[in-house]
C-alpha cells in the first residue's frame, strides 16, 4: 500500500512544482541590458572617489589608511594631492572615511573600466571632475503583490 | 530508500578525481575511490585558493586587514569582520555603544539570508535545477540592495570596525527593509513548492549523506551541518555577542542528519533571520554608532568566535601592543565542516554526490583562507 | 609609468586660511605638539587635538595631557588644531560672529545681552552651582530638540570628582553632571572619545549636539575648526556652544587628591560641591560645609598653564555663563550670538528659567569687567611664540559710551 | 574580568585536582575563557580525561603560535562542550609548548578526530611533526612546495 501512496504524492508535489514554476512565466525578468538600461545606486553607494582639490591639504592620511597601498601622493606645484591606482582599489573607502577634510567623497560612478593599465592611474586632475549625469536608470522595487521587478526611475 | 552499504574491503575499486575546478565557489579537488557506483571513500585536497591570509594579517594593522579577513567568504562578509572586530573590542576592552550592536546584528543577518540564498542557488544548479539557480540569485538582489543604501557597497561592506560600525541607518531604510522581508518570506515557500517538494530533490536527498550525532560533534563540525544532525548549538543563543542577548529567535534543528534536513535547516534559518531583521529595526535605539578605538592590538590573547552562515568563525588572536596583532588564527566555518566531507561521501551514489557534499555549503575559498 | 598632467595653475585658494604655503619638508607633528606645548608647560588640556586625529590614536590621560597608542601617520591636524600654537583670534570672530569686535568690546568680548538667570526647576537648582543656568538651557534645548545630546563636563572616571566629557542625553544625566569642576577634563576631546559623529560625508541622520566648555576649551573647538589644515569635520554638528566663565583651573592630583584628600582628610566620594568665590574656597559634603578658606591655601595647586590664558568671560561662546556679577543663587549670562539670544528667550518663555536684565553699568557688570580686565593683562606673548591677537585694552580705560541697542 | 566565574572555577578546581602535577598553569583567562598548561607529555591522558569525564567533546580548532623570542611553538587546542548543555558557551585552551628546534608533538586525532586537519595544517605551515597522526602531509600547500614553513616569524615577505 505504501508505494501506491508513495508515488501519488510524488505525482502531487511534482504537480506541484511544476504549477509554481508556470506562474512566473509572465512575470518580468530582473536582469537589465547594462550600457541601455543603468542600474541607479543611491547616494551613499562607494563608487569612484571624488578628490576636492581646494580642501586637500596633502597630509596623506589616505595612502597611511589605504589597505591595497593603492594610493600615492603626487607633488603638482607646490601642494601634494592623492593618485589613485584603481587597478588596486577595493572600494573599501576608509580613505574617505579618514581623511580630515572632507577632501575626498564617494560618487555613484563606478563605470571606470579601461582598455589599458595605465589609463587606471587616476591624477588628481581626473579625480577633481564631478562624475556625469546619467539617465535610463532602473530602480529595483518591490511591490506586495506584483513581485519585485526593476522599475524606471521617477527621478526622485 | 536507504543509501547501498559499501562493499568489502579489497573489491577492484575505481580512483576518480573530482576537480579541481570551481566547484561552485571557489576551486577544491576530492579524490573519491568508487566502487562501481557507489563512493568508497572520498578525500578532499584542498588549498588550491589559499592565499595565506593569517600571514598577511600579521603584516598590516587592524584597519587595513579588514578588508583582507573578509575576502575568505565575500559573501558572508559581515559575519567575519565581526569575528574580528569582536576579538579586537575584547582586547582593547571597548564596548560599542547599543545602536552600534544592533546595526551589527542587522548587517549579520541580512548577509546571511545573502550567504543561504547563494547556496541554495549553486544547490540548485549542482541539481540541474535551472529555475532553482535564477530564483534564489535574482531575489538575493532585495538584500543586496538594501546593505548597499546601509553600508555604500553591494557585497563586500568592510561596515564594522572596532568601536562601532561606519555608518548610520539611511532615511526610509525600515519601511523597505519591512516590505522587502515580507515579500521575501512568500518567496521561501514559493522555493519549497518547486524544489523541496519536488521528488527530484527529495528522492536525491533524503536519507543521502548521513552524518550521525556523534560523528558531527567528534569531528567538530558546525553551523548548519551540525544543526541538521539534530544537534541545537548556535552561538547566538549560547554565547550572545552584540545584541542577540536582547532578540528572541529560535534555533533551528532537524534530527535526520541527511542531506535533506540540512538543507531545511538553511531554509528555516532564512525565515528566522528575515523574522530577526524586523524585529531589530523595531528595537533599535537612538544614539551614536561608534565609539572611539585605538588602532592597537593591546597585550594579550582573546579566543574570539561568532556565529557565522556557515557556522562558527572565530579568531585566537595574541596581541603585545603594536597595531599589528603579534599571532591570528583564524578558523572559519567551512574549514571545520572540511573533516566531515568525507564521513558524509562514504556509500553515497556518485550522482548523488553533489546534493549530499553541497548541503554541507562548504567554501573552499573560506577554508584555505 | 604614470601620466602626469600639467600642474593646474588656478587652484581655488581655500576658503578660510592663509591660501597656499609649501609643503614643509619638516612636517609637524605629534612630537612637535609635545615639545612646543607640552613640555612648554602651555597645555591647558582641551582636548582640541585629541578630537582631531583622524586615525583616533590620541587619548586622555591621567596626568592631564594628550597621549599618543599606536603609530603617527604624520598628518600635521593635531598640530594645528591645537589653539596654544596660534589663535588668530580675529578670524575667528568672523567665523563664529560674522564680524570682528568693535573697539568698546575689548574687554568682554561681543555680546548682545546681560542678563542673571535663575532655573525654576528645583532639582536642578539642588544640584546647580549657582543658578542651574546650562543645565537648565540645555534641558530645554533637549526637550524642543534643538538638540539631539549636550557634550558636558561629567565625573566619568573610576577617580571621584575627575571631570571628563559626558553625553547627556536627558534630565537625569543633567542633573547628575551639573556643578563646576575646578579642574581640567579635555572637555573638546569627547567629541571624538564618546560623541562620534560618523565620519562619512553623506547626511545621514546626523545628531545635533551642543557643547559645554570653559573658554579655553572653546579656543580649542574654533582653532580645530578654523584653520585649512585642522579637522573641520569634527565640530560640524554641534548647534551651539555655552561657555563659562574661568580666572584659573586647578591640578587635579595636588588640589583635589593632596589637599581636600590628603591634608584636609575629606573623602571625595562624599564631597558633594565645591566652589571658588569671593577669594575663598568652600567645599560641601551633604549640605554641611566642609571647608571654607581662602583660596590662598590651594595657590600652589593652581596650574600655571592657566598664567597665559587671557580670555576670563569665553569670548568665542553663544552664551556665557558665570557667577560672577549676580547675586547668589542667580548666573550671570551674556549672549553672544543671535542664536544664543533665541535659545535664552525660548528658555524663559518656556518657562524652564527666570530672568532679570543686567544693567551694563551696573555694579555687577563693573566688577564683571574688572575681573576680564586683570585677566587680560596676563602676558600670552612671553609663552606663544605668534601673539594669541586677543585685542589688549589701551593703557588708560576710556568711559565705556552705553551701547545703543 | 566580568561577572562571576563560578563555573570556571570549579572547572579550573577539578583540573588541578585530578592533574596536580602535570597542569603548569590553569587560569580563567575572560569571562568563558580557560587556559590550561599542560606538560607535552602528559596531554594524551589530560585529553580523555577532558573528553570523557568533563564532557569536552567538540574540537574547536586548533592553533599554533611561534614565539620565536622564546624559542618554543606553543600547540593550543580549543576545546568546547556539546554534552554538558550548561557549559555550552566555556572554551578550554589546552595548550602545550615545544622546543623550536626539535618540535615534536603527540597527535590527539586519537581523542577528536576532528583535530586531524588542523594539525596537518600546523605540520606544513610550522614544521611540527605530530606522532600518532593518521595522514601527516601537506594540507594547503602544494606538494611541490620545498621552502621552509611559511608561517614562522623568520621567513619575512617583502612588507607591502
Amino acid at each position: 500500500m505504501a508505494p501506491i501512496v508513495g508515488k501519488f504524492k510524488a505525482a502531487v508535489n511534482s504537480w506541484v512544482a511544476y504549477s509554481a514554476g508556470l506562474r512566473h512565466l509572465f512575470h518580468k525578468p530582473y536582469t537589465l541590458r547594462f550600457p541601455e538600461q543603468r542600474y541607479a545606486v543611491e547616494a551613499g553607494f562607494r563608487g569612484r572617489h571624488l578628490l576636492h582639490l581646494d580642501r586637500c591639504t596633502g597630509c596623506g592620511i589616505c595612502a597611511w589608511i589605504c589597505p591595497e597601498k593603492c594610493i600615492t601622493i603626487v607633488q603638482r606645484g607646490d601642494r601634494w594631492f592623492p593618485q589613485y591606482f584603481y587597478g588596486r582599489c577595493c572600494f573599501c573607502h576608509f580613505c574617505t572615511d579618514y581623511c580630515p577634510e572632507f577632501a575626498l567623497e564617494e560618487t555613484v560612478e563606478y563605470d571606470i573600466a579601461e582598455y589599458t593599465r595605465e589609463l587606471l592611474v587616476w591624477s588628481p586632475e581626473r579625480l577633481a571632475k564631478p562624475p556625469a549625469k546619467k539617465d535610463n536608470k532602473y530602480v529595483f522595487s518591490v511591490n506586495g503583490s506584483r513581485g519585485a521587478s526593476q522599475v524606471p526611475e521617477q527621478g526622485h | 530508500m536507504q543509501a547501498m552499504s559499501p562493499t568489502e574491503p579489497g573489491a577492484q575499486t575505481m580512483t576518480l578525481s573530482v576537480g579541481p575546478q570551481h566547484s561552485g565557489s571557489g576551486h577544491m579537488r576530492l579524490i573519491v575511490e568508487l566502487d562501481g557506483d557507489i563512493i568508497v571513500s572520498a578525500m578532499p585536497d584542498p588549498g588550491y585558493v589559499h592565499r595565506g591570509i593569517e600571514k598577511i594579517i600579521e603584516l598590516r594593522n587592524i584597519i587595513r586587514s579588514i578588508p583582507v579577513i573578509e575576502r575568505p567568504s565575500i559573501i558572508d562578509a559581515s559575519n567575519l569582520n565581526h569575528a574580528w572586530v569582536k576579538a579586537i573590542e575584547e582586547l582593547q576592552g571597548v564596548e560599542p555603544p547599543a545602536r552600534g550592536q544592533y546595526l551589527r546584528c542587522l548587517i549579520n543577518e541580512m548577509n546571511r539570508i545573502m550567504s543561504h540564498l547563494y547556496w541554495l542557488s549553486i544547490y540548485g544548479v549542482f541539481l540541474g535545477h535551472t529555475t532553482m539557480f535564477m530564483w534564489p540569485l535574482g531575489d538575493r538582489e532585495l538584500f543586496i540592495d538594501l546593505a548597499e543604501s546601509l553600508t555604500g557597497a553591494r557585497i563586500t561592506y568592510s561596515y564594522l570596525v572596532p568601536g562601532g560600525v561606519r555608518r548610520d541607518l539611511p532615511k526610509g531604510f525600515a519601511e523597505e527593509a519591512i516590505k522587502r522581508t515580507k515579500y521575501f518570506e512568500k518567496r521561501l515557500d514559493e522555493y519549497e513548492n518547486i524544489f523541496f517538494k519536488n521528488p527530484l530533490f527529495t528522492s536525491r536527498a533524503k536519507g543521502i549523506g548521513i552524518l550521525t550525532r556523534e560523528r558531527a560533534i567528534a569531528l567538530g563540525s558546525t553551523g548548519p551541518t551540525l544543526r541538521g544532525s539534530g544537534i541545537d548549538r548556535d552561538l547566538r543563543k549560547d554565547e550572545p555577542y552584540a545584541a542577540y542577548g536582547e532578540l528572541d529567535f529560535k534555533v533551528h534543528t532537524r534530527p535526520g542528519g541527511d542531506s535533506y534536513s540540512r538543507a531545511m535547516v538553511h531554509m528555516d534559518e532564512m525565515r528566522e533571520s528575515s523574522q530577526l531583521i524586523r524585529q531589530i529595526l523595531e528595537k533599535l535605539p537612538s544614539g551614536p554608532v561608534r565609539r572611539k578605538a585605538p588602532i592597537v592590538v593591546p597585550r594579550g590573547e582573546t579566543y574570539a568566535r561568532v556565529e557565522s552562515a556557515r557556522g562558527e568563525c572565530s579568531f585566537y588572536m595574541i596581541g603585545e601592543g603594536g597595531d599589528k596583532p603579534y599571532r591570528a588564527r583564524y578558523i572559519t566555518g567551512s574549514y571545520r565542516n572540511l573533516a566531515a566531507i568525507p564521513e558524509v561521501l562514504k556509500g553515497v551514489r556518485l550522482a548523488d554526490m553533489p546534493t549530499s557534499w553541497w548541503s554541507i555549503d562548504y567554501w573552499p575559498v573560506e577554508a584555505d583562507r | 609609468m604614470t601620466q602626469t598632467a600639467t600642474p593646474p595653475q588656478t587652484l581655488k585658494p581655500s576658503a578660510e586660511g592663509e591660501g597656499w604655503k609649501a609643503r614643509p619638508i619638516k612636517l609637524k607633528i605629534f612630537g612637535n605638539l609635545i615639545a612646543e606645548v607640552v613640555h612648554k608647560g602651555i597645555c591647558m588640556y582641551c582636548g582640541a587635538c585629541i578630537a582631531s586625529c583622524p586615525i583616533d590614536i590620541l587619548f586622555h590621560s591621567e596626568n592631564e595631557e594628550p597621549i599618543m597608542r599606536g603609530t603617527c601617520a604624520a598628518c600635521q591636524v593635531c598640530y594645528y588644531s591645537c589653539p596654544r600654537i596660534e589663535l588668530p583670534v580675529a578670524e575667528i570672530e568672523r567665523r563664529v560672529f560674522g564680524r570682528e569686535r568693535t573697539s568698546e568690546e575689548t574687554i568682554l568680548g561681543i555680546h548682545l545681552g546681560s542678563y542673571s538667570v535663575r532655573a525654576k526647576d528645583p532639582e536642578i537648582l539642588k544640584n546647580a552651582q549657582d543658578g542651574g543656568a546650562v543645565s537648565a538651557l540645555m534641558l530645554y534645548a533637549l526637550d524642543q530638540k534643538i538638540i539631539d545630546y549636550a557634550l558636558v563636563s561629567g565625573f566619568t572616571s573610576l577617580q571621584p570628582w575627575k571631570p571628563g566629557p559626558m553625553v547627556a542625553r536627558t534630565k537625569q544625566e543633567l542633573v547628575e553632571n551639573a556643578g563646576s569642576q575646578y579642574t581640567p577634563g579635555g572637555q573638546v576631546g569627547g567629541l571624538a572619545e564618546i560623541a562620534v559623529p560618523n565620519r562619512s560625508v553623506v547626511d545621514f541622520q546626523e545628531e545635533r549636539m551642543a557643547l559645554v566648555g570653559l573658554p579655553c576649551e572653546l579656543q580649542g573647538f574654533w582653532r580645530m575648526n578654523s584653520h585649512w589644515i585642522a579637522a573641520p569635520k569634527i565640530g560640524r554638528n554641534l548647534v551651539f556652544t555655552i561657555g563659562l566663565f574661568c580666572s584659573k583651573v586647578f591640578d587635579y592630583q595636588k588640589m583635589m587628591v593632596d589637599y581636600v584628600q590628603g591634608e584636609r582628610g575629606i573623602d571625595l566620594r562624599t564631597v558633594t560641591k565645591v566652589n571658588i568665590k569671593k577669594n575663598r574656597m568652600l567645599i560641601y559634603t551633604g549640605d554641611r560645609l566642609a571647608i571654607d578658606e581662602p583660596v590662598e591655601v590651594i595657590a600652589h595647586a593652581a596650574r600655571e598653564e592657566c598664567n597665559i590664558c587671557v580670555d576670563y568671560s569665553a569670548e568665542l561662546a553663544d552664551i556665557a555663563v558665570g557667577a560672577i556679577g549676580s547675586a547668589s543663587g542667580w548666573s550671570t549670562v551674556l549672549t553672544r550670538t543671535p542664536r544664543g539670544e533665541d535659545i535664552l528667550n525660548g528658555a524663559v518663555d518656556a518657562g524652564y528659567i527666570e530672568m532679570k536684565r543686567l544693567d551694563p553699568l551696573g555694579k555687577g557688570m563693573k566688577f564683571l569687567e574688572t575681573l576680564c580686565e586683570r585677566k587680560r593683562l596676563r602676558d600670552p606673548s612671553a609663552y606663544i611664540r605668534h601673539n594669541s591677537a586677543f585685542p589688549r585694552p589701551e593703557p588708560k580705560l576710556m568711559p565705556l559710551q552705553v551701547p545703543t541697542k | 574580568m566580568s561577572l562571576a566565574h563560578e563555573r570556571e572555577d570549579s572547572l579550573v578546581k577539578t583540573l588541578k585536582e585530578s592533574f596536580p602535577s602535570d597542569i603548569k598553569e590553569a587560569t580563567v583567562v575572560r569571562r568563558s575563557r580557560i587556559n590550561l598548561v599542560v606538560a607535552p607529555d602528559k596531554i594524551a591522558d589530560i585529553a580523555v580525561f577532558l573528553r570523557d569525564k568533563l564532557g569536552y567533546d567538540h574540537p574547536s580548532g586548533v592553533s599554533a603560535v611561534d614565539y620565536n623570542r622564546e624559542g618554543r611553538f606553543e600547540i593550543v587546542y580549543h576545546l568546547s562542550s556539546i554534552k554538558t548543555r550548561d557549559q555550552q558557551d566555556i572554551v578550554i585552551n589546552l595548550k602545550e609548548s615545544v622546543p623550536r628546534n626539535s618540535p615534536k608533538a603527540v597527535s590527539l586525532v586519537s581523542v577528536w578526530p576532528g583535530v586531524e586537519n588542523y594539525e596537518r595544517e600546523s605540520i606544513e605551515m610550522f614544521g611540527i611533526q605530530f606522532e600518532g597522526h593518521p595522514r601527516p602531509e601537506k594540507l594547503f600547500l602544494n606538494d611541490n612546495w620545498d621552502g621552509p614553513p611559511p608561517m614562522r616569524k623568520e621567513v619575512r615577505f617583502p612588507t607591502d
